[in-house]
C-alpha cells in the first residue's frame, strides 16, 4: 500500500493562498487507509485552511470532494464540473494521483497536499512500516520473504555488515538488522542453507534506474 | 459541502476578541459550545441545574449519545464559525 | 526481642499458654494482633518496648523468659484500657497480674520490688486486721521496702527512700489527710479461714 | 429510702470527707444509709495481686453481710471498693462451685440477691427523679467543672454490665446539670491518674497526671470533680509536683461530686467541711464561689 | 418445587437498591411483571450515597442513575415507595403478599419534581441522605437524582401534619400535587417469587466513645466522607471539616470499625472497607493534592480482582500511608478542632500524631429490624440476624419461592451484590418457568405513517413547566421565535407538556396540522425523551422523529434571576432543536430471531450451574468439557469452610444433568470456532459437531498452582491444602503432631501479584479439623494478612479459639524451611516481636491459588474477548456488569473471570444463567435506535472501525470486505468518528443533523456577537452619561 503524510499546513496554505476557488479532493484508497487523504480528512483539511483564510483576511471558497481512486480516467467522470469550477485542486491523494490529475485537467493547477512517503504495511493498526522499494526484481524467494532491499540501512545483499550490535542496525539504533530477521527465519523454516549461497550481482536494470517502468496486461491494447 | 469564510467579519471579530481579551476577562464575552455525553456530562449539566448551581450563560450544549461520535469536523466547524472555545465532556 | 532466633517448641507453648489462660482467665489466643492495646496503653513509653500486644505473643508462642521478666508486667497500672477496647475481650491487665504471681512463684526477683511490698503490705494487712489503716499499712509497706533494700546493702536507696517518704507524710499531714485513729474488723477469724483455704490455689 | 452502705477503709481515713458529705446529702435527698456491721476490707487491687481467691472472697463477706441485713441496695461510695464488691459479685455467681466454699466459712452467707451499686449510680437516679423537687436548689455560678471518672467507675477486671458509656460517662455530668451546672467536655475522663503506682512508679504517674490537669485546663475548666478518692488524693496531694514538673503555672481544686451537690443543697462549707475535724481540701473553694455559700 | 398449582408470572423484590434494580430488570425484561417494594420515598439505596467506586473511580451516580431511569419506566416493573411487606402466604409459584404503604402526601400522578413546594417550606432537618450533615425539609427528596422525583412529606416534621398549620407547600405548587389527606394504604400482590435485597444498615460508631464519633466534630464516618467528596454532597464536593469548613491536610481512616470486633460489636468483617478506604484517600488525594492520607488498620483485606494492585498504587502513587495499627482513641485538641492519637508503629514504638480530620472505617450489619424482617417471610436467619443461607445454595433461603442477596445475605461489594440480583432472578426464573410472559400485556399500536418522501413539517412545544421555566424563560417569547424557523408550521407553549393533557394536546395537533417532526421545549432528554416519543408514536409517527430541547435543567434552572439572558439562551437551544429536528430521519431498528439454547464452555461448578439453571428455565444448553468428565477443580474438593459436602453437590449436578432432557453435554471436545451474533451463533467443535445457541457462557474454570517454593515435590510431608484436606479424611494423626502452614505460596508478589481469596480459607478449614481430630496436635499458620471477609471471620476466630498459633511474615522476609531428619525446621521472622522464629514442624502445608487456565487465550482470541493483565476475562463493566462480556450474548463465570470461592462461583454462575437467559427469553432482538448505519459503498475496507469498535460490531464478511452487525453496536460513534470515508453516520446524531445544530447555534449566536458588543458599548455610553 501506498503510504502518505499529510503536508505542514503552511506549506498547503502557501501553494493554495493565492487561488480563489479550491477544490480539495481525497482519495479513497491507499492514503484514506493511513488517514491521511481521504474525504474525511480533506474536509477537515478544508476547515483548516479556512480558519487559516478567515484570519489572513483572504476570500476564498473552499469545496471538499473525494473519488475512490485518482490514478484512473473513469472515477473522474462525475468529477467535470465540480473541477471546472475550481481555480486550483489540492490533491490529497499520492504523488500519482497529483500527477495524474495533473496531466488530465492541464489548465487547472493541482497541488499535492501529501508526501507520498513509501509502500509499507501496517504493522500494528496505526503504524506503518515500509516494506518495499519496488526495485522491479523481487529476491524475497531466496531471504525467507524479507526484503534487504527495502529494510536493509545499506541494501546488502550478502549479509550483514559489520556495524551490527545487539541484533541492531547501526545506521538506526531501532531498527532490527534485517539480515539477522532473514537468518533467523531460514533457520526456522529449515532453510539455513539458502543464506550458504552467494546472490550473483542483481540485475537492477529494473529499478527505476532507467527511466520510468511500463507495464501492459497481455492483449490491452493502448 | 461548500463553504464561503466570512473574512471580513472573521477580521472584526478576531480584532475585537483581542482588543477585548486586552481589557480583560470581564469584558470578553467568550462563547463556548459543549459537546456532553448523554450519560455523563449531559448528566452532570442537568445536575448542575437541578442542584441550582449557576454558571455562566455564554455555553450551549450539543448532546451526544457518546463523545465517542464526536467527529473532527464539529470542533473545526464550530470554530470555523467563530465560537471562541469547545468544550468536550464525557 | 533477642536476636538470637528463638526455638519454638509447640507443646511447651501449650502448656505454658494454657496456665497464663486459666489464672488470668483471658482467651489470650484469640489475639490477633490489630495492636489497640499498646496504642491505649498509658505506661506503654516506660516497658522498654514490650506493649500489651507482645506481651500476649509472648506467651502464646510460649517464651516463659521473656513472658516473665519484661517490664510491662511491672508497670501495668492495671487501668483496663486494653480489655474494655479489645475487640477479642482480652484483659491484658489481668494477663500481667498472673505473670507476676508466676513470677513470684518461680522465684524471680520482681522488677519493682516496691510494687510487690505496697500489694503485699496492703493484703497482709488487711488479713490481719480487717480493715487498713494507712499509716500502718504505709509502715509496714516501709519496713519491707527497707529490708529489700538491707537485703540488697543499698543503704543509699534507704536514706532517700526515708528522704521521699517523709516529704510525702508530711504532704499529707498538712493536708490534713493523714489519721492516726484505729479500725479492725471482728471478721477477722472468717477471713484468716478463707485465707487458708486459698492456700496452694494457682486459680479461682 | 433505705440503703445498706459500706464505706470502706479510706472513708474513714483520708477521705473521711467524702463519707461526711455522703452522708449528708443523702440524708438530705431522704435517702437513709444503714453502714453495714463489721465489715472488712474489700481487698482492694491489691488482693487481685497476691491471691485470686480471696480477692473474691473479701468482697464476698461484706456482700453476706450486707444481703443479710435485709437492705435490697448496698450502696458504695469508694470506686476501688465498688469495683471490687461488683467484681466479685459476678464472679460468685458465675462459679456457683466457689460461692459454695467461700460460703462455708461465712457466718453471713452470700445468697444474691442484693444490688450494689455506687454512690454516682444512685444519685443519678435518685436526683434525675422527683427527690429535688422538694429541695430549694441555690444557684451555683461560675463552676466549670471537668468531670473526671478514672479508670474505675467504667472499667472492670472482669466482665460486668456497665451502666454508662464505657467510654465517655455522662453520669456525673447528669448528676452536675441537675443542680444547674454545666460540665466541659474533655478527653480524658477516664484516663487512668497512676492510682497507687505513685507509691512506688511515681514519675509514670506524675506524667499521666499532668495530662489530664492540662487537657481539663485547656477546656477552660476551673475544677475537677471525682467520685474516687484515689483520684481525688492522687490529684489533689500530687498536684503541685506533678504541676511543677510539667511546668503548669495554674492549679484547680479537685471536689468530690458531693461536695458540689451539698453546696447546691445549701449546706454550708462548714457543715461540708467541719473545721473542728481534721481535713479539708486542700483548695480554698471560697475564692471560687464567693459568698454564695 | 415446580407443582400443578397456578404459577404467578410475578415476582415481588423487598428492596431497592443496586441489587434488587438489577434482579428487577433482569426479570423485568426477561418477561416477568415485577414489584419493586422500597421503604425509602426513593429507589438507589446505599450506593446511591457513594461519590466513586473502587478500584475504577467510577462515579457511582452515573453509573447509578440510568439504571434507576430505566426501573422507574420499564413497562413491566412497578416500583411501591415508601412501602413494606408485612404478610405473606401461599406456596413457591403462588405467593399472596400484604404490603403496607405510607402517605407519601404528594400525588405522583401531578408532581412534576420541580422542588418549588421544597423551597417554601419553613421546617429543616438533618437530612439522612446526607448522613446528617446537611439538612433538608420537611417535603424533600432523598437526593436531587432521586427517583421517582416526586416529593414526599415527611410526617414526623411537617408543620401542617404536627401542628396543623403551614400548608406553604400546597400553596406554592402549581400542579395542586399536594395531597393532605393521603393515607396509609395496604394492598396485596399475588408472586410466583420474592427476591429479598433490603440491604444493609452501617454500623452506628456512637457507642465506641473513644473514637470519639458524636462527640468531636471532625469525626465522621466513612459514609458522610462518601457524602463530603460527592460534588452533589453538603460541601458541593470540596472536602471541608465539619467544624470550621477549613480543608483538612491530614487526614486518617481508621478501620474495622464495628468489624471483626466480638466484645464491642460485630465479629464479621465487612469485606469492603479496606478497599473503600483506600479508595477515599486516593479520591481526596485527587481532590486536593495536599491531602495526607494515613490509613490504619490491623490486616489488609484488598483479596478482590485487581485490588492488590490497586492498594499498591495507591501507596506508591498517590502517597497513602498504610500503618498496621489500630488506634485506642482520638482525641481533640481543646480549640482547634484537631483530632490527637497514639498508635504503636511497627518497632513498638508509641507515636503521637495530630490530625485534621479523621474518618471512622464503619462496616456493615444487618438492619434493627432484621429478625421481624425475616419472621414476615418466615426465612430462618443465622445468630447474626443474617438470613441463613447455604454456601452452595447462596440465593436460597429456608423457604422454597423466596431468595434472598447483596449485603443482606452477608457482607459485599457492588458487583457481587449485582451478581446476586442476576443470581436471585435467575433462581426466580427457573421455577417459574412456565409463567414467563403471563402477566406481562404487550401494547397495540396505531399504524406508523410513512413520512420519508414529505418535506419536514415541524411543531414546536414549549413547556412553562408551572413556573419553573416560566418564572426565567419567556417562553411566549421562545416560541414566537421558533414559528419563524423554516419548517416550522406550528409553535405554542404549553403548561405542563408532560402532563396527560399537554400530550393530548400533542397529538390533536400532529394529527390537524399533520405534523411530521416535534420539537418539546422543556426539560431534560434523559428523563422524558421516551415519554413525548411514546406520544408521537401514539400519532402515528416514527418515534425518533422526535427533539427535546432541554430548557429547564440547562437553562431555566440555571440561570435564575437572569431572564433575559435566559431567554436568548433557551431560543438557541430551541433553534438548535429545530435545525436537527428538520433532519431527523426515521429510524426501523432492526432485529433477529433468536435461537433458544445455550453454549456453556467448561464443565466445572460454574459451567454445571449456569446449564442446569438455564434448563430448567426452559432453554436447551450444551456443555462443552474439555475432560472426559464433569466436575472441574470442585471435584477435587471435599468440604467448603462451613462443613457443607462438596463431593455430594457435585455427584447430584451431575445425575441433575444426565437426566435433563434439555442438556447435551459435549465431554472431550473444544470449541473450534463460533460464527455469527448474539442470538444466532453457530459452533463447530473439534469433533466436527455443529452447534446452533443464542448465547455463550465462558466457564472454563482456573488451574490449581503447582508449587516451586519449599521443597514442594520433595517430600510426601510438603503438601498442598488439597492434599492435605485428603489426607486428613484417610490418615490417623499423632497426639504430638505438628503441622506449619505457609499462606501466600505464589500468591500476592509479581508477577501473580494479586490474592487467591481461598487459601486463608482452606488453612483455617484444614487447621480447624486438625484441632477437632486431635486436640493435641499444633498448627502454626504463617500468614501475610488473613483473609477470611465477611462471615468467613467467625472460622479465623474459631481457628485461634482453638489454639491454632498464627504468625505473621512478611514479603521481604519470607520464612526459609531445612529439613530435619523427616521433619522441617522453619525459619520465620515474626514482625510482632521482631524476632526470628524457628519453628519445628512434621508437616508443611502451602496454601497455594489458582492459575488462569491457559487455554483461556486462544479463547479469548476466537471471540475477542479480553482478558486482564494477570490471565483473567475481563467483564464488561467492574461494577455493574460482572458477569457480562462487552460483545453481546457472552457471559462469563467462575474462576475464568478470576480467583473466587465456591459460594461466589455459584452466584456468579446462577448471575450468568439469568442474564443469558433473559436474551434467550426473547422472541426477536431488536437493535436499539440510536446505532451507527454502514454505508458498504461508501466503506473502503481500510479496517479503522473493525479494530477500534469495544463491541466487535463491525465485522470482515464472507466477501472479505468490511460489514456491520447493528445487532452488536451500542451507537457509541466511535466507527464514524475514525472512519476515514465517512462510511458510518449515527442514527440520530448524523453528521448533518449535529453540522446543523452548530450552523444554527453560530448564525443566531455569534452573529448576534456584535449585538453583544454594541449593547456593551452602550452600556458604557450611559455610563459616561451618568457620570
Amino acid at each position: 500500500m501506498i503510504v502518505g503524510e499529510q503536508k505542514p499546513l503552511e506549506e498547503i496554505w502557501s501553494m493554495v493562498r493565492e487561488h480563489r476557488n479550491v477544490l480539495l479532493l481525497g482519495c479513497n484508497s491507499c492514503v484514506a487507509v493511513c488517514h491521511q487523504g481521504g474525504t474525511k480528512q480533506a474536509g477537515v483539511l478544508a476547515s483548516l485552511l479556512r480558519m487559516q483564510a478567515a484570519q489572513e483576511g483572504v476570500d476564498m471558497t473552499l469545496e471538499v470532494d473525494g473519488i475512490e481512486r485518482q490514478c484512473e480516467h473513469d472515477f473522474f467522470m462525475h468529477m467535470a464540473d465540480v473541477v471546472a469550477r475550481a481555480d486550483a485542486v489540492l490533491s490529497l491523494a499520492c504523488g500519482i494521483g497529483v500527477q495524474f490529475m495533473a496531466e488530465k485537467y492541464g489548465a487547472t493547477p493541482v497541488y499535492p497536499a501529501l508526501n507520498t512517503t513509501f509502500l509499507g504495511a501496517a504493522d500494528q493498526p496505526g503504524f506503518f512500516v515500509e516494506k518495499c522499494q519496488v526495485c522491479g526484481n523481487c529476491i524475497l524467494a531466496a531471504t525467507a520473504g524479507i526484503c534487504p532491499v527495502a529494510r536493509c540501512g545499506k541494501r546488502l545483499l550478502n549479509g550483514p555488515c559489520g556495524g551490527v550490535s545487539n541484533g541492531k542496525c547501526e545506521i538506526h539504533k531501532d531498527l532490527d538488522c534485517v539480515w539477522r530477521l532473514i537468518v533467523e527465519r531460514l533457520e526456522a523454516l529449515g532453510r539455513l542453507d539458502d543464506y550458504e549461497k552467494l546472490f550473483p550481482l542483481k540485475d537492477w536494470s529494473k529499478d527505476r534506474a532507467g527511466g520510468p517502468r511500463k507495464f501492459k496486461v497481455e492483449g490491452q491494447q493502448p | 459541502m461548500t463553504e464561503t469564510a466570512s473574512a471580513p467579519d472573521a477580521v472584526g471579530e478576531e480584532t475585537v476578541a483581542a482588543a477585548e481579551k486586552k481589557a480583560g476577562p470581564s469584558s470578553w464575552d467568550a462563547r463556548i459550545l459543549a459537546f456532553a455525553c448523554h450519560f455523563c456530562a449531559f448528566a452532570a449539566a442537568d445536575l448542575a441545574g437541578i442542584m441550582r448551581l449557576s454558571y455562566s450563560p455564554n455555553v450551549r450544549i450539543i448532546r451526544l449519545p457518546c463523545t465517542g461520535t464526536l467527529d473532527h469536523s464539529y470542533v473545526l466547524r464550530a470554530f470555523e464559525r467563530g465560537v471562541d472555545g469547545v468544550f468536550v465532556a464525557g | 526481642m533477642g536476636s538470637k532466633p528463638f526455638e519454638y517448641t509447640p507443646q511447651a507453648a501449650d502448656v505454658f499458654t494454657r496456665e497464663v489462660m486459666a489464672r488470668s482467665g483471658q482467651n489470650i489466643v484469640a489475639c490477633y494482633q490489630c495492636k489497640r492495646c499498646a496504642s491505649g496503653c498509658p505506661v506503654a513509653e516506660e516497658t522498654d518496648m514490650v506493649t500489651p500486644n507482645r506481651l500476649v505473643r509472648m506467651v502464646v508462642l510460649g517464651d516463659i523468659e521473656s513472658a516473665l521478666t519484661n517490664k510491662l508486667t511491672w508497670k501495668c497500672l492495671f487501668c483496663h484500657t486494653c480489655g474494655t477496647r479489645c475487640p477479642n475481650n482480652i484483659k491484658t491487665g489481668r494477663i500481667a497480674d498472673t505473670l507476676k504471681k508466676m513470677a513470684l512463684d518461680a522465684g524471680i526477683d520482681p522488677q519493682q520490688p516496691e510494687y510487690k511490698n505496697f500489694h503485699r503490705a496492703f493484703f497482709n494487712y488487711s488479713l490481719r486486721w480487717g480493715r487498713i489503716n494507712e499509716i500502718g499499712m504505709m509502715g509496714e509497706f516501709q519496713l519491707r521496702n527497707m529490708w529489700d533494700h538491707l537485703r540488697r546493702g543499698n543503704f543509699v536507696a534507704i536514706i532517700s527512700e526515708v528522704a521521699s517518704k517523709s516529704t510525702l507524710a508530711w504532704e499529707m499531714f498538712k493536708q490534713k489527710r493523714l489519721h492516726l485513729s484505729f479500725h479492725s474488723s471482728k471478721g477477722r477469724d472468717e477471713i484468716s479461714r478463707l485465707y487458708k483455704k486459698s492456700a496452694g490455689r494457682k486459680w479461682i | 429510702m433505705d440503703l445498706a452502705y459500706y464505706p470502706g477503709c479510706s472513708l474513714y481515713q483520708s477521705a473521711m470527707l467524702y463519707n461526711h458529705q455522703t452522708r449528708l446529702i443523702f440524708a438530705r435527698l431522704g435517702l437513709h444509709l444503714h453502714e453495714i456491721d463489721d465489715w472488712s476490707c474489700c481487698g482492694a487491687t491489691s488482693a487481685g495481686k497476691i491471691n485470686d481467691f480471696m480477692a473474691i472472697a473479701l468482697p464476698a463477706r461484706n456482700l453476706g453481710i450486707a444481703e443479710n441485713s435485709g437492705f435490697s441496695e448496698l450502696v458504695i461510695p469508694c470506686a476501688a471498693c465498688y469495683s471490687r464488691t461488683v467484681v466479685a459479685q459476678k464472679q460468685l455467681q458465675d462459679f456457683p462451685l466457689l460461692k459454695n466454699e467461700i460460703n462455708q466459712e461465712l457466718s453471713q452467707k452470700v445468697k444474691d440477691n442484693i444490688r450494689v451499686s455506687s454512690t454516682l449510680d444512685v444519685l443519678q437516679r435518685e436526683m434525675g427523679g422527683g427527690r429535688l423537687a422538694a429541695i430549694d436548689l441555690e444557684k451555683l455560678e461560675g463552676f466549670r467543672p471537668a468531670c473526671y471518672y478514672g479508670c474505675m467507675h467504667t472499667r472492670f477486671p472482669y466482665d460486668v454490665p456497665v451502666a454508662d458509656n464505657v467510654e465517655n460517662p455522662r453520669a456525673m455530668e447528669e448528676v452536675l446539670k441537675a443542680i444547674g451546672i454545666k460540665a466541659v467536655d474533655w478527653n480524658y475522663k477516664t484516663l487512668c491518674c497512676g492510682a497507687s503506682s505513685v507509691i512506688y512508679n511515681t514519675e509514670c504517674a506524675l506524667d499521666l497526671m499532668a495530662k489530664i490537669m492540662r487537657d481539663a485546663l485547656a477546656r477552660d475548666a476551673n475544677c475537677l470533680v471525682v467520685t474516687c478518692p484515689m483520684c481525688q488524693m492522687n490529684m489533689e496531694s500530687q498536684q503541685e509536683k506533678f504541676c511543677t514538673k510539667h511546668n503548669i503555672k495554674e492549679r484547680l481544686p479537685v471536689y468530690f461530686i458531693t461536695e458540689l451537690i451539698g453546696m447546691a443543697f445549701g449546706f454550708s462549707k462548714k457543715d461540708l467541711q467541719p473545721e473542728d475535724d481534721m481535713f479539708t481540701t486542700g483548695m480554698d473553694w471560697t475564692q471560687l464561689c464567693g459568698d454564695s455559700v | 418445587m415446580k407443582e400443578d398449582r397456578e404459577q404467578i408470572g410475578s415476582v415481588v423484590i423487598v428492596g431497592a437498591g443496586v441489587g434488587g434494580m438489577q434482579a428487577a430488570l433482569d426479570l423485568a425484561d426477561s418477561g416477568f411483571m415485577v414489584h419493586l417494594v422500597s421503604r425509602d420515598s426513593a429507589v438507589g439505596g446505599t450506593m446511591a450515597m457513594l461519590d466513586k467506586t473502587f478500584p475504577t473511580g467510577d462515579c457511582a451516580m452515573c453509573m447509578l442513575a440510568p439504571r434507576m431511569v430505566e426501573s422507574s419506566r420499564h413497562p413491566n416493573i412497578r416500583i411501591h415507595t415508601l412501602a413494606e411487606v408485612t404478610a405473606i402466604s401461599g406456596v413457591a409459584g403462588n405467593y399472596t403478599l400484604t404490603v403496607n404503604r405510607k402517605a407519601r402526601y404528594v400525588d405522583p400522578a401531578r408532581c412534576t419534581g420541580c422542588a418549588i413546594c421544597e423551597k417554601k417550606c419553613p421546617v429543616k432537618v438533618p437530612g439522612e441522605f446526607d448522613q446528617g450533615l446537611a439538612r433538608r425539609k420537611a417535603i424533600f427528596t432523598l437526593f436531587p437524582q432521586a427517583v421517582p422525583h416526586t416529593r414526599a412529606i415527611d410526617p414526623e416534621h411537617c408543620l401542617y401534619l404536627t401542628k396543623g398549620r403551614c400548608r406553604a407547600c400546597e400553596k406554592a405548587c402549581d400542579a395542586g400535587a399536594i395531597n393532605f389527606e393521603d393515607s396509609p394504604q395496604q394492598f396485596s400482590i399475588k408472586a410466583g417469587a420474592v427476591l429479598l435485597f433490603p440491604g444493609l444498615e452501617p454500623y452506628d460508631p456512637t457507642v465506641l466513645q473513644e473514637l470519639g464519633y458524636n462527640r468531636w466534630k471532625n469525626v465522621v464516618t466513612s459514609l458522610q466522607f462518601e457524602r463530603i467528596l460527592s460534588a452533589s454532597g453538603p460541601f458541593g464536593g470540596e472536602i471541608k471539616r465539619p467544624s470550621d469548613s477549613r480543608h483538612p491536610k491530614k487526614i486518617a481512616w481508621i478501620q474495622c470499625v464495628g468489624s471483626r470486633d466480638p466484645h464491642n460489636a460485630n465479629p464479621w468483617c465487612s469485606s469492603v472497607c479496606c478497599m473503600y478506604a483506600t479508595k477515599q484517600a486516593v479520591i481526596a488525594k485527587e481532590h486536593d493534592a495536599e491531602v495526607v492520607p494515613t490509613i490504619f488498620y490491623s490486616e489488609l483485606r484488598t483479596f478482590g480482582k485487581d485490588f492488590d494492585r490497586y492498594a499498591a498504587r495507591a501507596a506508591e502513587q498517590y502517597g497513602v500511608r498504610y500503618v498496621r495499627s489500630m488506634v485506642s482513641a482520638v482525641y481533640e485538641e481543646a480549640g482547634t478542632g484537631d483530632l490527637f492519637m497514639r498508635y504503636v508503629d511497627k518497632d513498638g514504638r508509641m507515636v503521637d500524631e495530630s490530625f485534621d480530620l479523621v474518618v471512622l472505617s464503619i462496616g456493615m450489619q444487618p438492619r434493627k429490624d432484621a429478625r421481624e424482617f425475616a419472621e414476615i417471610f418466615d426465612i430462618s436467619v443465622d445468630a447474626h440476624g443474617f438470613p441463613r443461607t447455604s454456601r452452595l445454595s447462596p440465593v436460597e433461603t429456608s423457604r422454597p419461592g423466596i431468595f434472598v442477596g447483596g449485603t443482606y445475605q452477608g457482607p459485599k461489594d457492588i458487583p457481587e451484590t449485582v451478581v446476586q440480583g442476576s443470581a436471585a432472578a435467575a433462581a426466580a426464573m427457573e421455577i417459574l418457568d412456565r409463567s414467563r410472559g403471563r402477566e406481562v400485556k404487550e401494547v397495540t399500536l396505531v399504524p406508523e405513517k410513512e413520512t420519508g418522501a414529505e418535506e419536514p413539517r415541524v411543531g414546536v412545544f414549549v413547556c412553562h413547566c408551572g413556573i419553573n421555566i416560566a418564572g426565567t424563560v419567556d417562553v411566549k417569547k421562545v416560541a414566537a421565535k421558533a414559528a419563524e424557523q423554516k419548517g416550522v408550521v406550528h409553535a405554542q407553549t404549553v403548561i405542563y407538556a408532560c402532563a396527560p393533557d399537554g400530550q393530548e394536546r400533542i397529538k390533536d395537533l400532529i394529527r390537524e396540522k399533520g405534523l411530521n417532526r416535534v420539537v418539546v421545549a422543556a426539560c431534560t432528554p434523559r428523563t422524558h425523551e421516551p415519554l413525548f416519543q411514546d406520544t408521537i408514536r401514539e400519532a402515528g409517527l416514527n418515534k425518533h422523529l422526535f427533539e427535546l430541547a432541554d430548557i429547564r435543567e440547562q437553562c431555566a434552572w440555571c440561570h435564575m434571576g437572569q431572564n433575559e439572558i435566559a431567554t436568548e439562551k433557551a431560543v438557541d437551544i430551541v433553534d438548535m432543536g429545530i435545525a436537527k429536528a428538520r433532519l431527523l430521519k426515521e429510524i426501523k431498528p432492526r432485529s433477529v430471531p433468536v435461537t433458544h439454547a445455550a453454549m456453556v464452555i467448561g464443565g466445572g461448578i460454574a459451567g454445571m450451574t449456569a446449564a442446569l439453571s438455564l434448563a430448567e428455565q426452559g432453554f436447551r444448553v450444551h456443555i462443552v468439557e474439555k475432560e472426559a468428565r464433569l466436575g472441574g477443580l470442585a471435584a477435587g474438593l471435599l468440604q467448603t469452610l462451613e462443613g457443607e459436602n462438596i463431593r455430594d453437590m457435585v455427584r447430584r449436578k451431575n445425575l441433575q444433568i444426565d437426566d435433563h432432557p434439555a442438556i447435551t453435554v459435549h465431554v472431550g471436545t473444544e470449541v473450534n470456532k463460533t460464527e455469527g451474533f448474539v442470538g444466532n451463533f453457530t459452533s463447530t467443535l473439534n469433533d466436527n459437531s455443529e452447534i446452533s445457541h443464542g448465547v455463550v457462557v465462558v466457564a472454563t474454570g482456573g488451574n490449581e498452582y503447582v508449587p516451586v517454593e519449599y521443597g514442594y515435590g520433595e517430600s510426601d510431608k510438603v503438601m498442598t491444602q488439597r492434599q492435605l484436606e485428603r489426607m486428613l479424611t484417610v490418615k490417623r494423626l499423632q497426639p504430638e503432631d505438628s503441622f506449619v502452614m505457609i499462606q501466600c505460596v505464589g500468591s500476592r508478589e509479581e508477577p501473580h501479584n494479586y490474592c487467591y481469596r481461598i487459601c486463608c480459607q482452606d488453612a483455617i478449614k484444614n487447621a480447624i479439623a486438625i484441632k477437632e481430630k486431635v486436640p493435641s496436635a499444633q498448627v502454626t499458620i504463617l500468614y501475610r494478612d488473613i483473609r477470611t471477609y465477611g462471615l468467613r471471620e467467625d472460622y479465623y476466630t474459631r481457628a485461634r479459639d482453638l489454639g491454632v498459633r498464627f504468625v505473621r511474615y512478611e514479603v521481604d522476609a519470607k520464612p526459609q524451611v531445612t529439613a530435619d531428619g523427616s521433619r522441617f525446621r522453619i525459619l520465620a521472622y515474626d514482625p510482632v516481636l521482631e524476632q526470628e522464629i524457628i519453628l519445628p514442624a512434621d508437616y508443611l502445608v502451602l496454601s497455594t491459588g489458582l492459575r488462569p487456565r491457559p487455554g483461556n487465550r486462544k479463547l479469548g482470541e476466537i471471540y475477542k474477548l479480553t482478558r486482564n493483565e494477570d490471565g483473567y476475562f475481563l467483564e464488561a463493566h467492574v461494577k455493574l456488569r460482572p458477569v457480562e462480556f462487552a460483545s453481546e450474548g457472552f457471559f462469563v463465570a467462575g474462576l475464568a473471570h478470576g480467583p473466587k470461592t465456591i459460594d461466589e462461583t455459584m452466584s456468579q454462575a446462577l448471575a450468568a444463567a439469568g442474564r443469558a437467559g433473559e436474551v434467550l427469553s426473547q422472541k426477536e432482538l431488536a437493535a436499539s435506535g440510536i446505532i451507527a448505519k454502514h454505508d458498504r459503498e461508501k466503506c473502503m475496507s481500510c479496517l479503522a472501525c473493525f479494530r477500534a469498535c469495544p463491541y466487535g460490531s463491525p465485522f470482515i464478511d464472507e466477501d472479505g470486505r468490511v460489514s456491520h452487525n447493528e445487532v452488536k453496536c451500542t451507537g457509541c460513534g466511535i466507527c464514524a468518528t475514525l472512519c476515514p470515508a465517512k462510511a458510518f453516520q449515527i442514527n440520530g446524531f448524523q453528521d448533518n443533523q449535529i453540522t446543523a445544530m452548530i450552523d444554527s447555534l453560530t448564525e443566531g449566536w455569534v452573529a448576534g456577537r456584535h449585538t453583544a458588543k454594541t449593547r456593551t458599548e452602550q452600556k458604557d455610553d450611559r455610563n459616561c452619561k451618568c457620570s
